[in-house]
């Protein structure tokens, strides 16, 4: 009987502390937060710009961010987060990282035996770090350590190839690349101009068999307003892209449908 | 004599300075020089000449962008045959301008000589900037901008740099034999400038000639000469002023901060002939050494001569190098090409055989010890290092890297052979990337 | 000299690195074997106090840390570096850690501790928080307490090839805790050795030839044996002072137990001691107090490897306490403000 | 997910120990020997059983502000019952080493953690079910650290001897040992899940606590 009385006075006085905190204290948490927190894909990778998964949600409850910005959302959870905060939905473009370069030891004529950190950025620390073409890649992969998803790969032959299966599009290799080699381009853009060095075709030549060499054959293939020539650098209009045909015109294999370059070719 | 005071740490490698004794040579004029418009730190100076172009020797190539950037000027007569890029030590592509020499080497008409002793420290740094004078020690900071100190901040003491703890080099020592008396009125000049009382040269003890010499030379106008102890880095900046005057450049400060300006030897050459005799800057002294070379010496190179054309001088070489070096060996960068020019701070061209390779190796830190007692400016480059290695760097910030000089004796001593002064390197590129981004927001 | 006999360098096989391009002669391996040859005299004296089987101790230990060691690395997917001599060394100071009666399997047990949890989990060499031998000792001392401390009468395994049966015999420090008061060994017979203990650590010339050796080397720091020595001889001496029956003399405390091998080859271990000299006396005067308080007041008669390994855990402290002000901080620096 | 799913999840897939790393202080404290795990496991069965099904029938009276303390009570009842059945029935010496971990399983993250994460969001049958997948799952854990050490420590099981003259090994009985084995039971199931990962084709990439990646110390 004694256990009775004890224990269910505990319980009244117990229960009316908790309910007096309760009356001058409690907090009402954001559901919609709560919601979004839930929705939003938990990896944390920063592509949206904000300080993790959690960021965002918060953003989006307060309509500083808009649903979209996420690159690792598929459709159906936009339009489900787009339902929940009552906006209308954008049309979203997948965005696939590509490294313009296809410079690798096959192809590209290295200077000088590289000896210290293996990173990309301290590399050019050291007289550039010994590629003779100093636009290209060092393939000592910053990127590849950057990227969240393991979607890039150093090739044997030291060079950095996107996966684009792998890529969200999330955009933190192209902050690592101490060359600005990366580009985010359409997931649905077939081929790509895999050099950047805005060098004269003949010196390009020098150092790599790979390189764009500004021949205008893609140009005169595609049309003006597909492949445009930016200097001695071939740029496709992504805006408006031409079909994968056009990679048959190259000479040299920089413009191509695969990031991987077969190497037959040099 | 002035009493010496001994920094902390510091190394002491072979000397090794076996051109000590090879007086300056006047090289032969060249066919061609390759003169990149950037030869200092700042921005780059702009061609006021085109292709095609007939200039005659220190006439004006390029005149200087901005207030932190100098001017360059012709090492000899003849035509610019193109405007082209250049690599240079750093390893990147720099504009410069390929120079067709006639053979004739006819001087331009000189600047007015200045009587020095009247002229106003205004009249005397526009000289001095019109010349396209650089620090000569390696650097290569516009000398101008040094010499134009805030007006709050009174420099008292100049400070000659004839240190050259560098090993291998002994471009500075014979220049102070050679040209004692220039080096001296280059100094007062400086100092006139700026109006500093004092003026003290710090040699190290292993050049006992040198310092006699320059002791003579300065006894008239007051001038001491501080004979300093042979350990590297005593030419460092911090150090140099600390040895000499015992004062300490405050953390992330400036000598001016304390009153001091530290000139190389061959800059106040420099000034001297700037000033005298109105010529430009466009020749300096360069030891080209190291074993592989037949005749290691010392000459006086037009800028714009390439490293092949040097290596030719001293006869070529007897093996081929592993590596060649802009340079001295504790500081000087590696380069992969002998096209590269030689520029108003190449101190020195350095070829190293095979068994004097350092092979650095990513292995970790055991922890010795030794760089913490090695390191001048007190630091913990082994920490650090860890610290960097897994980017770290707002943390590196904090166990202060930015106090790093990048002397290279933490890695000149690190039995794990880390490379260390890269990870130091990149930890300052990343950390001054960051403070900018927070300066910009 | 003509033209055409010029050479100038073939520019294909040049190396770039970062400055600086001279580097001291010397490395890690050198480092390690070093150290393996100033051990290397405390060992045969252990071998001729306590007759051949020591080596086989420490040749047992040696091995199975190399074993394990490359096995280790293996299964972590890492390049082998066996051959810098790190766990060559770890087994060394642990074989000369123990007793010479140590079965073999316990020397094999001792050393897997030593290795794979005192060294490898952490991420190799260089990383490890702790002296991966002194792990292993202390690993084993609180496994097998039984086998740990018992200890034979030096000289007395050699007998037992003539027919005599060796003499267990208690070490210089457990029979001190027992009468206190009369000093069982003569100050000769510690110097020397003649004592009963583990097989590297009693015989005192031998471990100060090499840490002499060491030091002369400039591979550990004077300061932290120097250090170490004095505050154990301050402590006990004072207390010995104050009340001669519950402590020995100091010089007695000095020359008995791991003491000697502690304070040259243990504290001075540089992967798990601090950076720099202040942090390194700091730490020599840190182990010096808990060794003696632990000899004095503990429960066990020795606390060197305790006081080492307590020590150890206390060096990333150290290190940031004793950081130096780099060159040219004001020496008291004004207080910072936060932004 | 069916009845008996709802029961093996706790056995393996979200072993409380092994997987969710729960109820730690009595994991490490009473696996020195096989018995003592297995009375422990027991009677923290026992009690998951017990609170799991209570909680669920009063989950929807319960409001979420005060769940915490209505849980504990309900807690702290079954464990008060489980201490003074162990009282009568069981062995006093098991009793003794047990001690104080008795007690303490009302405030057993394993208890508490299902009675959140599941009981207060499932009906009576499975949060039981749940309840007793989950204890079987940590008294097998524990069983399995108790048997290792116990072998390894006096060569015996169950007090049982295995091995004749087996030298104690007195690291094991020790907290150390408790680290140390539980520590590669972990390291085993990281590499279990590798394997399976790889089986299957996806990559798992276990997560990243290495020192030679880290430097918290120099902080």
């Amino acid at each position: 009987m004694t256990t009775v009385i004890l224990l269910t006075v505990t319980g009244l006085v117990s229960g009316l502390a908790i309910g007096i905190v309760v009356k001058f204290y409690g907090t009402t948490p954001n559901p919609l937060e709560e919601k979004l927190l839930e929705l939003v894909p938990g990896a944390n990778c920063g592509g949206c710009g904000f300080a993790g998964c959690e960021g965002y949600a918060k953003a989006m409850a307060e309509g500083s961010a808009k649903p979209g910005a996420c690159p690792l959302m598929n459709d159906a959870v936009v339009q489900e987060i787009c339902a929940l905060l009552g906006v209308e939905s954008e049309a979203r473009k997948p965005m696939v990282a590509i490294v313009c370069c296809s410079g690798d030891d096959d192809h590209a004529q290295r200077m000088a035996f590289y000896n210290g950190v293996n990173d990309c950025q301290n590399a050019m620390l050291v007289a550039g770090g010994g590629k003779g073409c100093v636009y290209g890649c060092l393939g000592l992969g910053s990127c590849a350590r950057a990227c969240p998803y393991g979607a890039i790969e150093i090739r044997p032959n030291h060079i950095a190839v996107v996966h684009p299966e792998l890529c969200v599009g999330c955009g933190k290799c192209v902050l690592a690349c101490p060359r600005r080699l990366i580009k985010l381009t359409p997931k649905s853009a077939p081929v790509h101009v895999f050099c950047s060095s805005p060098e004269r075709g003949a010196l390009k030549r020098k150092f790599c068999s790979a390189a764009c060499i500004g021949c205008r054959k893609c140009v005169k293939e595609a049309g003006e307003d597909q492949v445009s020539m930016n200097g001695a650098l071939a740029a496709i209009n992504y805006d408006n892209p031409p079909d994968a045909g056009v990679a048959a015109a190259c000479p040299t294999g920089a413009l191509r449908t695969t990031a991987v370059m077969e190497s037959t070719r040099g | 004599m002035i009493k010496q005071l001994h920094f902390y740490g510091g190394i002491h490698p072979v000397e090794d300075k076996v051109a000590q004794s090879v007086p300056i040579v006047e090289p032969p004029i060249l066919e061609t020089y390759m003169v990149p418009l950037q030869q200092h730190i700042g921005a780059p100076a702009k061609a006021v000449v085109a292709k095609g172009d007939q200039v005659k020797r220190g006439q004006l190539l390029g005149e200087a962008q901005g207030f932190v950037s100098a001017p360059v000027h012709a090492p000899t007569s003849g035509v610019i045959r193109e405007v082209t890029t250049c690599l240079g030590p750093s390893g990147a592509q720099v504009p410069a301008l390929l120079l067709a020499s006639d053979g004739e080497d006819a001087p331009a008409d000189p600047m007015p000589a200045i009587d020095w002793h009247q002229a106003s420290p205004g009249d005397l740094r526009q000289r001095i900037s019109a010349a396209g004078i650089v620090g000569k020690g390696g650097a290569a900071f516009p000398t101008v901008v040094k010499l134009s100190p805030p007006p709050n901040k009174k420099i008292d003491t100049l400070i000659l740099n004839g240190v050259e703890c560098e090993p291998c080099l002994t471009a500075d020592h014979r220049l102070m034999l050679e040209r004692a008396a220039d080096i001296v009125t280059g100094a007062q000049i400086t100092a006139r400038i700026l109006g500093a009382k004092k003026i003290i040269i710090g040699i190290e003890n292993n050049k006992p000639d040198a310092i006699e010499v320059m002791r003579q030379a300065g006894a008239d106008y007051g001038i001491e000469v501080c004979s300093l102890r042979v350990r590297y880095p005593q030419g460092a900046e911090k150090q140099l002023i600390y040895a000499v005057t015992g004062r300490k450049v405050p953390s992330g400060g400036l000598p001016a901060d304390i009153g001091c300006l530290v000139q190389n030897v061959g800059t106040a050459a420099a000034i001297a002939d700037a000033v005298c005799l109105g010529k430009p800057l466009y020749e300096r002294v360069t030891t080209v050494t190291g074993t592989p070379l037949v005749s290691p010496g010392n000459w006086r190179f037009r800028v714009g001569t390439t490293y092949s054309e040097a290596i030719k001088l001293a006869g070529g070489v007897k093996e081929d190098p592993i590596k060649i070096i802009s340079g001295g060996p504790m500081m000087g960068m590696a380069v992969y090409s002998l096209d590269i020019p030689i520029i108003k701070s190449t101190s020195g061209i350095l070829l190293l055989s095979k068994d004097e390779l350092t092979q650095f190796a990513v292995r970790p830190c055991i922890r010795c010890g030794r760089c913490n007692d090695s390191c001048p400016m007190g630091m913990m480059p082994g920490i650090l290092s860890v610290q960097i290695e897994n980017q770290r760097y707002e943390l590196a910030e904090k166990w202060h890297v930015m106090d790093c000089i990048e002397c290279g004796c933490c890695a000149y001593t690190c039995p794990a052979s880390r490379p260390l002064v890269q990870h130091l390197r990149r930890a300052k590129a990343e950390v001054q990337a960051a403070r900018r981004a927070k300066a910009g927001k | 000299m003509s033209e055409n006999t010029i050479r100038l360098p073939d520019t294909s096989k040049l190396v770039i690195s970062s400055s600086p391009h001279l580097h001291e002669d010397d490395s890690v391996r050198r480092i390690m074997f070093m150290v393996i040859l100033a051990l290397l005299p405390a060992c045969i004296a252990g071998a001729w106090f306590f007759g051949p089987r020591a080596l086989w101790v420490l040749l047992v230990c040696v091995a199975s840390c190399v074993a394990c060691e490359i096995l280790c690395t293996r299964l972590m997917g890492r390049e082998v570096h066996v051959s810098d001599g790190s766990a060559a060394l770890t087994g060394l100071l642990l074989g000369m850690n123990l007793p010479v009666t140590t079965p073999t399997w316990i020397c094999v047990i001792g050393s897997a501790i030593a290795i794979v949890l005192g060294k490898m989990i952490y991420g190799g060499l260089g990383y490890n928080p702790f002296n991966p031998a002194l792990v292993g000792r202390v690993a084993l001392l609180l496994a097998f307490p039984t086998v740990m401390t018992t200890w034979i009468a030096p000289m007395t395994r050699r007998l037992e090839w003539a027919g005599v049966n060796s003499v267990t015999q208690a070490t210089p420090l457990g029979v001190s805790e027992l009468t206190a008061g009369t000093l069982p060994f003569s100050y000769w017979d510690l110097f020397w050795g003649r004592t009963g203990g583990c097989i590297g650590e009693t015989c005192v010339p031998a471990l100060l030839l090499g840490g002499i050796f060491l030091i002369a080397l400039n591979i550990i720091r004077w300061h932290v044996p120097v250090f170490y020595l004095a505050t154990v001889a301050i402590i006990t001496g004072v207390t010995h002072w104050l009340a001669p029956a519950q402590c020995a003399p100091p010089l007695y405390h000095l020359l008995s137990g791991g003491l000697m091998l502690g304070a040259f080859f243990m504290a001075t271990d540089m992967v798990t001691t601090p950076l720099s000299r202040k942090g390194a006396v700091v730490f020599a005067v840190g182990c010096g107090v808990l060794t003696s308080v632990i000899r004095i007041w503990g429960s066990y008669p020795e606390g060197v490897s305790f006081s080492i390994l307590i020590m150890n855990s206390l060096t990333p402290l150290i290190d940031r306490w004793t950081a130096g002000k780099p060159f040219g901080t004001p020496r008291r620096a004004p207080r910072e403000v936060k932004p | 997910m069916s009845y008996f799913q709802e029961f093996w999840k706790g056995i393996w897939k979200e072993n409380p120990v092994l997987i969710l790393m729960l109820g730690m202080c009595p994991t490490l404290a009473v696996s020195s020997s096989a018995k003592n795990a297995l009375g422990m496991g027991l009677a923290t069965t026992f009690v998951l059983v017990g609170s799991n099904m209570v909680i669920s029938l009063v989950r929807n009276a319960v409001p979420g502000k005060v769940r915490i303390p209505c849980y504990i009570v309900i807690i702290a009842v079954f464990v008060t019952i489980v201490e003074m059945l162990m009282a009568a029935y069981a062995p006093a010496e098991l009793n003794r080493t047990l001690g104080i971990f008795i007690p303490l399983i009302v405030v057993n993250c394993i208890v508490l953690g299902r009675a959140e994460a599941f009981a207060s969001k499932n009906g009576v049958i499975r949060s039981g079910l749940d309840g007793l997948g989950m204890g079987f799952g940590f008294t097998l854990a524990l069983m399995a650290l108790g048997a290792v050490r116990e072998f390894l420590a006096e060569g015996t099981l169950f007090e049982l001897q295995v091995v004749p003259g087996w030298e104690p090994f007195m690291l094991m009985k020790l907290a150390p040992g408790a680290f140390i084995v539980l520590g590669f039971f972990l390291a085993g199931m990281n590499l279990l899940k590798i394997r399976q990962a790889r089986r299957e084709g996806k990559k798992y990439t276990p997560p990243e606590v290495d020192c030679s990646r880290c430097n918290i110390c120099n902080r």
